[in-house]
């Protein structure tokens, strides 16, 4: 319970904005932090990529379609998609006692299902699609990073799919709406609203929220968050472009 | 049921909602005949008996007194567990909580938590060391689909009509003496689960419904109207139908917030 | 260890009579606590009753003759019966750590073997026949609830049985033999002796005992224990007809 | 075995019981030949080596400090286990205990607590704080049946057999000193188990009768008479026979109470 | 981490020699504790065998060739060997929780693959052999003293070997190198050093350090441990040997 | 692969190693590129990505306050752990570590313990009770081959680079300041892996080869020219062979102890 609050106990600062209007980071209200990605950085993997986004480190594998155990596992009619995300041990704070928790449990879930509308499962019976999330180093924000990587590394693994799938969290700290909270701004804020969607159309794959939002707070955010997702469409795609480059 | 009966049905629900019908006869933003039965268990603090439709959730709250969080030596403790037991489906099975349950329990404890329902301030017994944990076990019995509204209503129902003992501190040992008082509840958190189906959005969808269902989200409101948790958990939806769900969700969590408060109300008396 | 024991803190009071010979609960010595039972429960179950014992409170699904997994645990020559005996968080006055512990297992087993008897399993063979007991509210004596609300729920799942199985626990607190020890009977009483029977025969399915009686003793005890099963079995024949009446 | 073989075996057996007779010769109410090796073990405070026909059990002793539970602080604590090692049987598997090892362990458990065979009251170091906590560990090394028996024995003849060490108070620390006495062992509980094939009982059945067996209960008694542990394991009774099972157990017990004390006070010259 | 260590708590004694040069158990540098072996101890095992090394009793038992679950654990060319090395709970100073810990998987593995070379395993294809290891007393050299015997086990239930596996512990002591250390000096010495050879060709299936030694004193150490393991060679042949005489 | 084409590769590699060459072009004695990134992570105290030829491993160091060893007060806590997360290889599982993890952690574990690579006496802060712990986790990222080496380079690099805050006690309390030093880092222990192909040794084996080796053993030296950890991982040796192994290891580790001198020096300025 309450796992992520206890990754980080530096104390509470007074207020999440600066004098000059500007978040503790120096950041705008709707200014991402730095992101760079690369795919296709593993051997073994199907697929590969790695994305860093702010301080978050994370690293994605795909393997398959392959061969599921035990077999009544298999769907007769399509692929079984399975994620696990994990963190390392030395990704927190405080070091992280290896292994599943509630936490992970549930991301692994959602994760799934925001990937899960952006591929043509049904053409692969009875198989499963393996997909592997290993956070290296976490700050605020790690299940949009890593919907973000994993949509690059199953496009890298060569499975067809609707679109691309494209993840940033929308919040609000200090009575104000911004995009892409910090650990800081996530623990202190009011709000967290991480979203997924498939740009070309978008499709919301992923909303979640906790905290405290006024449907029309939401409505903007959404619609903020919706905008930024376009922006980071276009390192996607730029990183999957130079991947393929000679 | 598998195969073509399933596809058949498949095909039966997804006509239907064409035209605005469910299989069970209700409209599309109507709720399922829904009995709450609090103070079901007497060795729990405080509990409730939910039916909503033929699901039946029972839900019990335990006090118990522990340390607090580190980071929150302030405040007590909120920890919330659901068990898909094998009993109420033929689809769960015994173990460790898998992550339909974690997803489950951690959804109900996020609106509780989220929207400050208990004043977790006033659970301290000595601040730094001693406070009341204050666990939700959410027992499923029988699935009948939404789950997760019946397990929300049933934990604050519960939590609403729970009674607490007094701690004292007596020569630096902690005393539990038999003075009983309500649990400090301030907010009555309630989710509603929005399904769609084609373009159709439904609340409350049963078993038979969320087995065909495009997409499934959850909304809990408090009661100046903010949303204070929000999980899709299936599916994808447009923009505008998650606006409209919220609308949706939003009226409906007003009437079962005021039936919950009725209910536990009469509790008291 | 000792798990029944940390369920429950009351102070051991002085003596387990009052001045006009009855118990503390103001029972007769051969006395039952009220028992309340319903069949036909649950919606997803193939059999199930509920069953209030004072204030026990169980409910007991039956799913089968259903197929079995892993294949390997199939019996070619009979269904294979599986009893899963559990306690609610809540059901206790400290709250219990969910999940299987050793007192749990043991009584998975020994529910198990008291019903046995009572089914044709080998009409089923190569099946599997699950029994699910949750214990939502716990006050002594849930073994023999559960095995008399397990032989309802069975039966009411179309089972051939060639009995039902009915169950109730004697004892001896203060140096007298009494039936159906509630909590404090049971945690300081001298002896608590759990019989199942399948009445038309009297045959004896459960049996255990822990504490001290002589012989002689556990003569008698047993005796009572097997009558009061008869007035058990009454109720048991009258909660199948009220369900199946119109 | 399995197939036709199991078959016929099973008909030999149950024609033999008819007769009165037994596969291995003995007559119904015969117990095997029973070794029982005390201090088998130096590094446990006791231990004995148990051999009851082809059955081959280890029981280990071992003593450590710790706390009392909360409701007992006057009293030191009892924690039995029991492993069905995979070395044991090819039907035993790798893993945490299961059921038959659970049983085994709580109820030769159960006779040693309710028989108040150990003064559990003279293991108290500091009162609500430090007792002894002893560990009877049961180790199964061939299984040949009738491993209740076999188990229960090697404990008794264990604990009569062990070692304490003395544990004083040195201004509020708790030390461990080189003075050793034996554990404080007041009776001496010896359960029988009866078998029953067709309308006939027998006792300390082997493993190719415990495999054709109708029914079966464990009976132990301790030294005045009094039972203080039964458990069916499997089958079922007439009342009749539950009599005459108890009749039958009770004989044997104080027989084989008998050797056992011979044995441990050999042990202690 | 650490688990060895934390079976003994005796004090370091001052040194690990005697003034008259021996060790402080009598011994002199290369003399090894007293050991005795027996074969075929159990009835239900295929093969077993029983060593007392020094104080270490150690029971072996063998079951297989024989079917494996689950069946995708087959190897299709040969039989996969499995090795479980397990310590009793009351086989050390504190009692150890049952249960595997990392030194027990650990040793299981290197005492396997100490085991292979001299196994024809390609003869079994498809089956699966195991090897039953429990540690009933541990007294320092466990895992030398379970490879003697688990090859006598292996040997006594009939399947076919290139040659025994012998095995036994050189180490450094007070600066000397040493045979056969016992709990004391594997705790207060500077190294230790476990080797298993085939003896008919002196190859080595085992060898591991810890601590320090020159590669000088390693020579020493490897040549002494072989010549010893001759001698233990001879008790295992006549150990077997004793096993099949009328 | 599998079936006919893993037995060609077999006997390919084989061939080539009876000619003294190698499936990537290698020297038998020849290492592969070895590229060591120390402080990859910024939240853990210290940290290092090999990349060992194709090989990726993720080394993380992390310190905690905590209690010693019952029978080391006066030292501080190592432990190290392994993870060979599913990402990293097709024949890797989630699950808890197997024995391939346990022994790489157990095997790094052990040469940095018995070289004294860190002075433990140097992490009290409160004898008896309060010592710095100092965790090594191993997170293997991509495996071609000799996990061993690159893990234990990882290990030993995180070490050499990491940062110790200061814990003072303060009126009976202990604080952490913000003050860093480098962890108390006395020797270098360096692994060195040799497969064995036929009657031929080979160092750093990658993946392909490993899959056909006969026989491989990992060796650890520290700088002093002592050897302070073996482990034959599989297969059998002649003495001969080991002692080819030990030098083959020996001037290789000197090589690679100055690689990684070179690189965390170049880190601290």
């Amino acid at each position: 319970m309450n796992e992520e609050m206890s990754y980080m106990l530096e104390k509470k600062p007074e207020k999440l904005f600066r004098d000059d209007g500007k978040r503790l980071s120096g950041r705008d209200l709707f200014e991402l932090r730095p992101i760079k990605m690369k795919v296709g950085i593993l051997e073994n993997a199907d697929g590969s990529a790695f994305i860093e986004w702010g301080k978050n480190k994370i690293i994605v594998a795909v393997y398959g379609p392959r061969e599921i155990h035990p077999k009544h596992m298999a769907i007769p009619t399509q692929a079984r998609l399975r994620c696990r995300y994990n963190m390392a041990a030395f990704s927190t704070s405080e070091r992280k006692k290896p292994g599943p928790d509630r936490r992970s449990i549930e991301l692994s879930k959602v994760i799934r299902e925001a990937l899960v509308p952006a591929l043509l499962l049904e053409k692969f019976p009875k198989t499963v699609i393996d997909v592997f999330i290993e956070v290296l180093e976490s700050e605020g924000g790690t299940r949009v990073a890593s919907i973000t990587a994993a949509s690059l590394a199953l496009a890298d693994s060569g499975l067809p799919m609707k679109d691309l799938v494209t993840a940033v969290a929308a919040g609000k700290i200090d009575g104000k709406i911004v995009l892409d909270l910090d650990s800081a701004e996530d623990m202190y804020g009011e709000a967290d609203l991480p979203i997924a969607i498939m740009p070309r159309r978008k499709e919301i794959t992923l909303i979640q929220m906790d905290g405290k939002m006024t449907p029309q707070e939401l409505r903007l955010a959404l619609g903020k968050a919706i905008e930024a997702c376009q922006q980071i469409y276009e390192m996607q795609k730029r990183a999957l472009l130079e991947r393929y480059k000679i | 049921m598998s195969g073509i009966a399933a596809t058949l049905q498949k095909v039966y629900i997804r006509n239907l909602a064409e035209k605005n019908k469910r299989i069970d006869g209700r409209k599309l933003n109507q709720y399922r005949n829904l009995e709450i039965t609090p103070n079901f268990i007497s060795k729990a603090e405080g509990s409730a008996m939910v039916q909503l439709g033929k699901t039946k959730v029972l839900v019990g709250v335990k006090l118990d007194l522990g340390e607090p969080f580190k980071d929150t030596p302030d405040k007590g403790v909120l920890i919330t567990n659901a068990e898909l037991v094998p009993l109420a489906s033929p689809e769960f099975e015994p173990g460790p909580p898998d992550e339909n349950s974690v997803e489950l329990a951690r959804f109900v404890d996020r609106g509780i938590r989220e929207s400050e329902a208990i004043n977790l301030s006033k659970l301290v017994v000595k601040e730094g060391e001693t406070v009341w944990i204050v666990f939700i076990d959410i027992h499923v019995l029988d699935h009948d689909g939404n789950l997760i509204d019946a397990s929300a209503y049933g934990a604050i129902t519960a939590l609403l009509t729970a009674k607490m003992p007094k701690a004292v501190i007596n020569e630096e040992k902690i005393e539990v003496i038999d003075e009983w008082a309500p649990l400090p509840i301030e907010r009555v958190p309630i989710p509603v689960t929005v399904g769609k189906i084609g373009d159709k959005l439904l609340i409350d969808p049963n078993l038979e419904e969320e087995n065909v269902l495009d997409a499934k989200i959850c909304i809990t409101f408090e009661e100046e109207g903010n949303i204070c948790a929000i999980q899709k958990v299936m599916g994808l939806f447009t923009e505008r139908e998650i606006e409209e769900a919220i609308s949706l969700a939003e009226k409906k969590s007003k009437k079962i917030r005021e039936e919950i408060l009725e209910i536990t109300k009469g509790g008291d008396e």
